[in-house]
């Protein structure tokens, strides 16, 4: 199991990089979001996540570790995809701006050919 | 006056009976959380709402929900057989049915009971509200399936919502 | 493990089949309209592994997870089909 | 548990489990978008209301007790799903070319075909 | 109880939540009136704490009062409370200057500058390595919002870039957090710090490479080399106030260099002893070398200031990373003196960039500028004092970090540092005289008008500085009791583990 | 006192630069009053001063730096400070004449006597860095004093020019005093100078000595650095009189009279100072012959004399320290006046250069004679104080012991500089003042205002004076000075204008005759109005200059391109640096010690198939992006299922809801955004950017499974057993979420809150061009938005629920707040937003500030109890016929959160769902 956590976060930490450095505001966006998700089981993956041991306490359980898993990692990735959506929502919006007041969709809000014929004065 | 306080009663007592069946337990407490929320949610939705449902005889309800069960299970298994079968076997059409209910909550029960049957998907509501786009699966006679939802789902929809 | 744990687990591996067929329409397209049908129908088909789980486990605390997929899953479906019928979502 | 309860969950589980199965197997056999939605509105549905009873039927009998407050689960897809496949199908047909022309009136005759991965409307293309 | 220190994040918080309550009903005098009350609150929340630090030493406050490793405590040592500080003296003259007319432009100002302090304030008074990551995001997005509230075109530009690279740093930060937490098993960062001193060594690499991610981050937001290139537009094109308030954002990750790498990765962590440092130093340096460059190559003022904005974290990366008390302390007195006056040349800029109309501040074209006497004047302070010329505050903090460099270093560092101050001499000097010098009054455009508050934030602004320069001794005395303190690990355990919570029972 | 001589400037700069309104005339009296006062004060020192004693005052300034505001008054700084003084009131009372109407005289005596007051404290400190910030001052005030006249060019490069070059200067200066500090442990000029020997032994000393001699050099412009004094001339007369020849280049010369005695005499000190002060002296003075600005040929011979000074002080002996101390004050009477009279014949001439000039005594006698005589004491005539300290000058060019070749080169260099000097001082007579013209004046020159000629007399009269009897009139001050200098070293020595025939009378006597020759030589081979003079160090210096400004606009240019991706691949690159950096060694060591991973069910392979396919799938068609949006909603279902498998509930819960909001958002902003991405041809940078992303997603992988298979050691196991005794909790992660670390939820929400503030501000007006429109009205979805009807109420019952219930089973204030949101959202979609706006008119905005504040609520309540913020009380409520009601005061929290969360998500969607309708009503405005 571990193997497979592992591999999915490797997969999307790697797929969200390669996205993460596209030149459309769009695609980063997806990349953010892949290695959000990425981080998201990372930290998760720090609580050891066992199968079927929700930590919602019930009665005549010992609680202890052996039988909930960490509930500590579970808070923090909360905490970090409510964060990670605030942040979705910004970056989104400034590229519906960037597109609306510079008409294009290059990260760097002007098309590579343009800055070469001559940027900033 | 009762419509500014109760929007509508068939909606607090659906939300009444969630609200005890989601807590599963009559305790005095749930009840009257299930009162105040009977009361409060629908004022809430109403905020919403341009116009909430207005039930006719609800007799025929029943019966067309046991009917609407019997129907589902049976014509699943139909839609098994053509699914797993041949795909060339299948015979494929759009239908347009005329539509006789006007209440738009029946038409959206109507909509909804032909997609949940199997054989038969409602894709689109003319905009004149009149006819209903519906996809068949496989049939042979499309005449005699407009027939059968008329009769069979139709008829005791307009019961319900006049 | 009682025949009904073999019988959940078999379920579960049923629905995590037609969770891979779905899977497939999803990346296979080729419509827009085939791929939101996919994914819609991968939420469905999850709240059947949540029961089932849940059942395995013998616990009522996927419940609200299953039930959050049952009332809100089509929002999804709602925004995409909205938005290739008309670009706008909100009108 | 006794085993009418046993034989009536896994009859339930197994009629659930083909039922959602079949569904994904409608959409992936079948040929157009229109032949797929059948699977998955309906099959799948009844696939996972089976499921759901089971459950419930399972909880109360097994002892943690009565739960029925599942069934909300099976309310909320039978409400839900006639909405996206009523809607889905409004997409595939706003991409159709030959949309089923409107019975009081004739087919428009300047239809064009549009790009169903991406759809765009017909008069940008 | 002593609830002060909770008090500078909940006073901007609730502040701002108010402000945003006003909007809508109210004009925005009304509005203006009460942002000045929660300021002048928070002034005297950092003063007081101020105060009591150097009265107690350190303030643990136990939120929930929970045990401090179970739940989230804020740690006052010295150097918090001067970050405070100095970030409320900072936003004093910002909130001056944008009272004087771009508040009425930015939607939501108020609300959101109020909540950029919360976030700051946070940051510093935070003991807890999660709870740090979540008051950098509440800073964060706050400047996101000052930055891009009533902007257009290149701004918004500007603005992706900031936002996207911050929203990348983040993920790297919840990157090394997760690690962290996995291998340690707690957040709390003193906590943290004896986790580490006693880890067995087969956690070392995964701590170590933690600890890694995190200085990256770090680094990131401070700008260091080369991670520095979405500083000068960024800062180039934020509102002036906006701009000014920013200058206190790269100290924030420094602040956490400081904190992180001291405490966590100081002399008591083993074979993780000191691992910053020695990237650090020399990354420093070459932040410095380049930012001069970028100093002297500014085509227009603001890019110059932005480019000093980080001339002066690659000087604070070079002091911190000597790591010696005195080293420290100069780079403290060193921060607050660059926050103020970078702060002020910001304001400046944005005063000429007005008075010169279309040419704004550009320092190409030849252009006239009316009523130039008195920015000019306090142009030429300003300049004096980030160039580090004497006697402003510049130059008693790059005294004393010149003084603080161990004799190995001495050439090279020194060489470095005075280098930097030669070029931003060149630098300003041109730019002061291209500004101030090209033409006489006769002008070809109506002159605006100085705003008297405008004016006054910066005087304010320079007034800092030139306090500081009169009572240096104090200040360094401080400053220099925060470093000493800053380096004594197991005081910081001790005292934590001493902290008991007022009614629940101590954790076993 | 000597603080108040110290204030005196320094208040009085003040007081000029706000008397705003103030006429000419007060000005120049404001200005006039510090010397007046000044002098007075040092007359009433100079008692104890001659008497050889050192005043001192000391106030504790920075003593962690060893930075005292201390003042000390010896025999040197008194000389010195009378120099600036007196010189300073002459310059003020010409300056007051001299400046024209257009020039504000408020500015120029601001700057002036903020110079002045740099100059005092410099000459009077006491402690050596104290000094070194004087120092700087005088950089600074004399950059604003050059570019006075900041309309002209030559004025701001000047300026620009001679303060880069003392800037540096100053700043080494520094070094070498930190240096000298290190060595001595203390900056006291006492200590200081007491210490030479510790200091010339010290390993530290080259470097200290270089430095402090790098300062000296700049500023007393000493080759090869000497060339920024002539382009400094571009300020105005009064100026240039007074800092480049009386008082701001000697401070250098001062400095290394005043530190003689802790760095002289060592080889390295001998042979650098002698050398550079032989090399100044020469080439100033050669210069000085090929000048036709008066003022540059004033400035060139003062470069010449303050080599001469510096040679001096390079001999190190105690004469030859004398002789530069004379030479001192002789230099700045007669320099002083020299430029005082450049200054008046430029005022009444309008020219300065010597090719149009001539024959002016003729026109202006007594100007004429005033000047005459004062290029006679630079020519070092005898009757006259050049001739004096230049006669000293030879005796000790003469007497250098033990270094022979020294000796012959000084001796030479001397009798040539002696020569050039009567050459140019010879030419600056015979142009000005002899010989034909004046030529194509636009004004007929007559003699200037008496009080404008007043100082030059004054000078030029002291000149005579002290030729003629040196013993009666500067003896004693040359003597106070020398004792302050050298202290007990100081030699005996009495100044006479005869001393016999010797050897230095006949080198003077040859210096005059060749000097003559020389001019009149020169004058028949060449024309000097040909001579084309230029400055090789100005080119060099500018060239240089500008080479830097063009190398650091290139780079900076270059580098910081502004490319995001830029930035970005260099923060990946440097992650993988430093957290690959320790994976390097032992990563497969340790990943062999791990144990054995738990096994997975295919079922599990099933939801990681999913997550896999559908993130490689997002990549592949992420130019498509509806599609790409759809792909990856099943990354985030797989990730939430994940989470369910995994014993997360709350999270996959929160997953699910935030999921789809995000889509909603992605849609709204799609319409507005280009369908397709751009295909890039770059497959370089692909390959690249693959392989990248492939190691670092790797390298990740690996530290994540070998995180997760080493034993875990965590604080949780006691979270789990306080949470529901003391938080009153069953679902741990909730309890932290409000209790344990209820403080990040704060933030949390804070973030959230202030996002959809940003999203709003980013809309509120913002005019946005959907990327394309789909023609015909709005869709109407009847039947969809019929069959909601009855979903709404019974979601936001859930909504409820889930808020209750969220502390004990999954749920709470933040899945809660989006469960309510969410139908909202689909009502939006399937009725419009004019519909939903019209009638649920919440004020979203003032819901999320409500949410804090209740948020805030929750926490502060107990300080009530007097515990601290966010502690949770516990309250069970007895209502009858209900029961017992618990109540946890972290409910008033989650109340805020759930409010918070609610408000926010629907400012957001509502926000970027209405752009349209907000611009149609902006336009229909
Ligand atoms: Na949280
Ligand atoms: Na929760």
């Amino acid at each position: 199991m571990e193997f497979a956590i592992a591999t999915a976060i490797g997969v999307l930490a790697a797929s969200g990089i390669y996205l993460l450095l596209r030149a459309r505001t769009f695609d980063v966006i997806l990349g953010l979001t892949l290695l959000s998700y990425a981080t998201n089981l990372l930290i998760f993956a720090a609580g050891r996540p066992v199968v079927g041991k929700p930590p919602v306490l019930r009665d005549g359980v010992a609680q202890t570790l052996a039988n909930y898993s960490d509930p500590l990692p579970q808070a923090l990735v909360l905490t970090a995809i409510v964060i990670a959506f605030a942040m979705t929502a910004v970056t989104v919006v400034v590229a519906m701006r960037e597109h609306a007041d510079l008409h294009t969709d290059h990260v760097d809000g002007e098309e590579p050919d343009d800055a070469a014929r001559g940027g900033d004065r | 006056m009762k419509r500014r306080m109760l929007p509508s009663i068939p909606q607090s007592l659906t939300v009444f009976a969630f609200w005890l069946l989601m807590a599963q337990d009559v305790s005095p407490g749930n009840v009257v959380m299930a009162l105040l929320l009977a009361w409060l949610m629908p004022l809430l939705a109403a905020r919403l709402e341009r116009e909430f449902a207005r039930l006719g005889r609800l007799r025929g309800g029943f019966r067309l929900i046991g009917r609407l069960l019997v129907d589902i299970v049976i014509a699943n298994i139909t839609v098994a057989r053509q699914v797993l079968g041949p795909e060339s076997r299948l015979r494929s059409q759009f239908v347009w049915i005329p539509l006789d209910l006007t209440n738009i909550h029946g038409i959206s029960a109507l909509t909804s009971v032909i997609t949940l049957t199997p054989g038969t998907v409602s894709a689109e509501l003319s905009e004149d509200r009149k006819y209903l786009l519906v996809h068949c699966l496989s049939t042979d006679d499309p005449q005699a399936l407009v027939a059968e939802v008329k009769a069979r789902y139709e008829a005791p929809l307009r019961e319900i919502f006049p | 493990m009682t025949i009904i744990d073999i019988a959940i687990i078999v379920g579960m591996h049923v629905v995590g089949l037609a969770m891979l067929l779905s899977l497939w329409r999803l990346l296979r397209g080729p419509t827009a309209p085939d791929r939101i049908l996919a994914l819609d129908t991968l939420y469905i088909s999850a709240i059947a592994q949540l029961i089932m789980f849940g059942m395995l486990l013998d616990t009522e605390v996927y419940f609200e997870a299953a039930l959050i997929i049952a009332m809100l899953g089509f929002v999804g479906t709602v925004v995409l089909s909205k938005y290739v019928v008309r670009r706008d979502i909100v009108e | 548990m006794s085993t009418v309860f046993e034989i009536v969950v896994i009859f339930l589980l197994a009629v659930g489990c083909f039922f959602t199965l079949l569904g994904g197997v409608a959409m992936v056999k079948l040929s157009d978008f229109f032949r797929r939605v059948h699977g998955p509105a309906k099959a799948s549905t009844l696939g996972v209301g089976c499921v759901l009873f089971a459950s419930i039927i399972y909880h109360w009998v097994n002892g943690s007790g009565v739960h029925p407050r599942e069934i909300l689960i099976t309310v909320f897809l039978f409400l839900t799903a006639p909405i996206s496949a009523h809607l889905m199908s409004r997409a595939a047909l706003s991409l159709m070319d030959d949309r089923p022309p409107h019975p009081d009136r004739t087919p428009d005759a300047d239809e064009k075909v549009v790009d169903r991965e991406d759809p765009a409307p017909p008069e940008r293309q | 109880m002593n609830h002060l220190p909770v008090l500078p994040v909940l006073v901007p918080l609730v502040t701002g939540a108010l402000l945003l309550l006003l909007e809508r009903r109210h004009r925005i005098s009304v509005q203006r009136i009460w942002a000045w009350l929660g300021m002048l609150a928070m002034l005297a929340v950092s003063v007081t704490l101020l105060v009591q630090v150097q009265r107690e030493d350190m303030l643990v406050y136990l939120l929930g009062d929970w045990p401090a490793k179970l739940g989230i405590t804020l740690m006052v040592d010295r150097l918090s409370a001067l970050m405070v500080l100095t970030t409320t003296l900072l936003a004093l003259p910002c909130l001056m200057y944008a009272c004087a007319g771009w508040d009425k432009r930015a939607l939501h100002f108020h609300a959101l500058f109020q909540m950029q302090l919360a976030g700051l304030n946070g940051a510093f008074l935070t003991g807890d390595l999660f709870n740090l990551f979540v008051f950098f995001e509440v800073m964060l997005i706050a400047s996101y919002g000052l930055l891009l509230s009533g902007a257009r075109g290149a701004r918004i530009k500007a603005g992706m870039h900031y936002v996207v690279f911050n929203i990348a740093a983040s993920v790297v930060f919840l990157m090394a957090l997760g690690l962290l937490y996995g291998m340690l098993g707690t957040l709390n960062m003193t906590e943290m710090a004896a986790r580490i001193a006693a880890a067995p060594p087969e956690r070392t690499m995964l701590i170590h490479a933690g600890a890694g991610l995190l200085l990256l981050v770090f680094c990131a937001k401070a700008a260091l080399l080369p991670l520095y290139l979405w500083l000068p537009e960024a800062y180039a094109r934020a509102p002036a106030a906006v701009a000014a308030l920013f200058t206190v954002m790269t100290k924030v990750g420094l602040y956490a260099i400081l904190r992180v790498y001291t405490l966590m990765f100081g002399e008591a962590a083993g074979p993780l002893a000191n691992l910053a440092w020695d990237w650090l130093l020399p990354a420093g340096a070459a932040t410095i070398v380049l930012a001069a460059l970028g100093v002297i190559g500014a085509p227009r003022l603001r890019i110059g200031v932005a480019y000093l904005v980080l001339l002066s974290a690659g000087t604070l990366f070079v002091a911190f990373s000597l790591a010696n008390p005195g080293a420290i302390s100069a780079g403290l007195y060193y921060l607050a003196h660059s926050v103020f006056v970078s702060a002020s040349l910001f304001l400046l800029a944005d005063i000429i960039q007005r008075h010169r109309g279309s040419n704004g501040d550009y320092l190409m074209p030849i252009a006239s500028m009316p009523n130039k006497t008195l920015p000019a004047a306090l142009f030429l302070i300003a300049a004096v004092s980030i160039a580090g010329l004497p006697p402003l505050s510049g130059f008693i903090g790059k005294l004393q970090l010149l003084n603080s460099v161990p004799e190995a270093q001495l050439a090279w560092i020194w060489a470095v540092i005075l280098g930097s101050s030669l070029m931003t001499i060149i630098g300003l000097s041109r730019s002061g005289t291209r500004l101030f010098w090209r033409i006489d009054s006769e002008t070809d455009h109506e002159a605006p008008p100085v705003r008297r508050a405008e004016i006054g934030a910066v005087v304010l602004l320079l007034a800092y500085g030139i306090a500081m320069t009169v009572a240096a001794g104090p200040v360094l005395r401080y400053t220099n009791a925060a470093a000493t303190q800053l380096l004594d690990v197991d005081t910081y355990i001790q005292t934590l583990r001493q902290t008991d919570p007022q009614i629940r029972e101590p954790s076993p | 006192m000597l603080e108040l001589l110290l204030a005196l400037p320094f208040v009085l700069a003040l007081v000029v630069a706000l008397s705003a309104n103030a006429s000419r005339r007060t000005h120049a009296w404001l200005a006039g009053l510090v010397p007046l006062l000044g002098l007075t004060l040092l007359g009433l020192l100079a008692g104890d001063v001659f008497d050889g004693s050192i005043l001192k005052t000391q106030y504790a300034w920075i003593p962690e730096a060893g930075l005292d505001f201390s003042l000390r008054v010896d025999g040197l700084a008194w000389t010195f400070a009378l120099l600036v003084l007196g010189i300073g009131g002459l310059v003020v009372l010409y300056g007051h004449y001299y400046l024209s109407a257009k020039d504000s005289p408020r500015r120029f005596f601001t700057y002036l006597l903020l110079f002045m007051g740099a100059m005092l404290g410099m000459v009077i400190a006491g402690n050596l860095l104290l000094l070194a910030v004087f120092w700087e001052l005088t950089s600074i005030s004399s950059f604003l004093l050059i570019g006075f006249w900041s309309h002209r060019q030559d004025a701001r490069q000047g300026a620009r020019m001679a303060l880069t070059i003392t800037g540096m200067g100053g700043l080494a200066l520094l070094g070498g005093v930190l240096l000298i500090g290190r060595i001595v442990g203390s900056y006291d000029l006492d200590t200081v100078l007491a210490s030479g020997e510790l200091i010339r032994a010290s390993h530290l000393y080259p470097w200290a000595l270089g430095l402090v001699l790098l300062g000296i050099f700049t500023k007393s412009a000493q080759f090869p650095f000497h060339f920024w004094l002539p382009h400094a001339m571009a300020a105005p007369t009064p100026v240039s009189a007074y800092l480049h020849s009386a008082t701001m280049v000697k401070a250098g010369v001062f400095l290394l009279a005043r530190l003689h005695p802790a760095l002289a005499g060592s080889e390295l000190f001998f042979y650098v100072v002698t050398s550079v002060g032989a090399a100044t002296l020469l080439v100033g003075a050669w210069f000085a012959i090929f000048q036709h600005d008066l003022k540059g040929l004033l400035a060139y011979s003062t470069i010449s004399h303050l080599g001469l000074i510096t040679l001096l002080f390079g001999l190190s002996t105690e004469m030859a320290v004398v002789a530069g101390l004379f030479h001192i004050l002789n230099h700045a009477m007669f320099k002083a006046s020299l430029f005082m009279a450049a200054g008046i014949i430029d005022h009444e001439c309008g020219t300065r250069d010597m090719r149009r000039l001539g024959n002016l005594r003729r026109l202006m006698p007594a100007t004429s004679l005033l000047a005459i005589v004062a290029s006679l004491a630079m020519a070092g005539i005898p009757l006259l104080n050049g001739f004096l300290s230049k006669e000293m000058f030879f005796a000790e060019a003469l007497e250098i012991g033990g270094h022979g070749t020294m000796r012959t080169i000084v001796s030479i260099a001397a009798l040539l500089a002696g020569v050039f000097g009567i050459a140019y001082s010879l030419r600056f007579v015979h142009d000005t003042f002899f010989g034909k013209g004046p030529r194509a004046l636009d004004v007929v020159p007559h003699e200037p205002p008496r009080w404008m000629r007043i100082p030059v007399g004054v000078l030029a009269i002291l000149c005579v004076v002290v030729g003629i009897v040196p013993a009666l009139t500067i003896g004693p001050l040359l003597h106070t000075m020398v004792r302050g200098t050298l202290g007990a070293a100081a030699p005996e020595f009495s100044l006479s204008v005869w001393h016999g025939i010797n050897l230095p009378l006949l080198m003077s006597i040859a210096s005059v005759v060749l000097g003559v020759a020389l001019y009149f030589g020169l004058r028949r081979l060449l024309d000097f109005h040909a001579v084309v003079t230029r400055s090789i160090g100005r080119n060099v210096f500018q060239l240089n200059v500008e080479a830097l400004f063009a190398l650091a606009r290139r780079f900076t240019a270059r580098v910081a391109n502004g490319s995001l991706q830029r930035s970005l691949f260099l923060m990946i690159a440097i992650a993988l640096l430093l957290a690959g950096t320790p994976m390097l060694g032992g990563t497969f060591e340790l990943l062999a010690t791990l144990g054995r991973p738990q096994p997975l069910p295919v079922v599990g392979w099933v939801l990681w198939a999913v997550l896999v396919a559908a993130t490689i799938g997002t990549v592949v068609v992420h130019g498509k992006r509806l599609t790409a949006l759809i792909v990856i909603g099943a990354v985030g279902l797989a990730v939430s299922l994940i989470f369910v498998h995994l014993s997360a509930p709350d999270l996959a819960l929160t997953q699910l809801l935030v999921e789809m909001v995000t889509i909603a958002l992605m849609m709204m902003a799609l319409n507005y955004l280009p369908k397709q991405s751009k295909v890039s041809r770059r497959p370089l940078r692909k390959a690249r950017d693959i392989a990248i992303a492939g190691v670092a997603g790797g390298g990740l992988a690996v530290l994540a499974y070998a995180m997760m298979m080493s034993p875990a050691d965590t604080i949780s196991s006691e979270l789990l057993v306080r949470s529901l005794p003391e938080a009153y909790g069953r679902n741990v992660v909730n309890v932290i979420l409000v209790d344990f670390r209820g403080f990040d939820t704060f933030g949390e929400i804070a973030v959230f809150g202030i996002a959809a503030l940003v999203v709003h501000a980013l809309l509120r007006w913002a005019r946005l061009k959907p990327d394309e429109v789909i023609p015909g009205p709005p869709a109407q979805l009847p039947i969809a938005a019929d069959l909601t009807q009855l979903l709404f109420p019974l979601a936001l019952t859930v909504s409820i629920y889930l808020f209750l219930r969220g502390h004990n089973a999954p749920g709470g204030g933040f899945i809660a707040g989006l469960v309510f949101a969410v139908p909202v959202l689909v009502k939006y979609v399937l009725q419009g937003a004019r519909a939903v706006e019209a009638t649920f008119g919440f004020d979203y905005l003032r819901g999320i500030a409500i949410g804090l504040l209740l948020a805030v609520l929750g926490g502060v309540g107990s300080w009530w109890f007097g515990v601290p913020f966010m502690t949770s009380g516990h309250l069970d409520l007895d209502v009858p016929l209900i029961g017992l009601l618990p109540l946890a005061s972290a409910l008033v929290f989650d109340t805020g959160v759930y409010v918070v969360v609610f408000a926010g998500t629907l400012l957001m969607l509502s926000t970027m769902g209405t752009v349209k309708h907000r611009q149609a009503a902006e336009e229909a405005r």
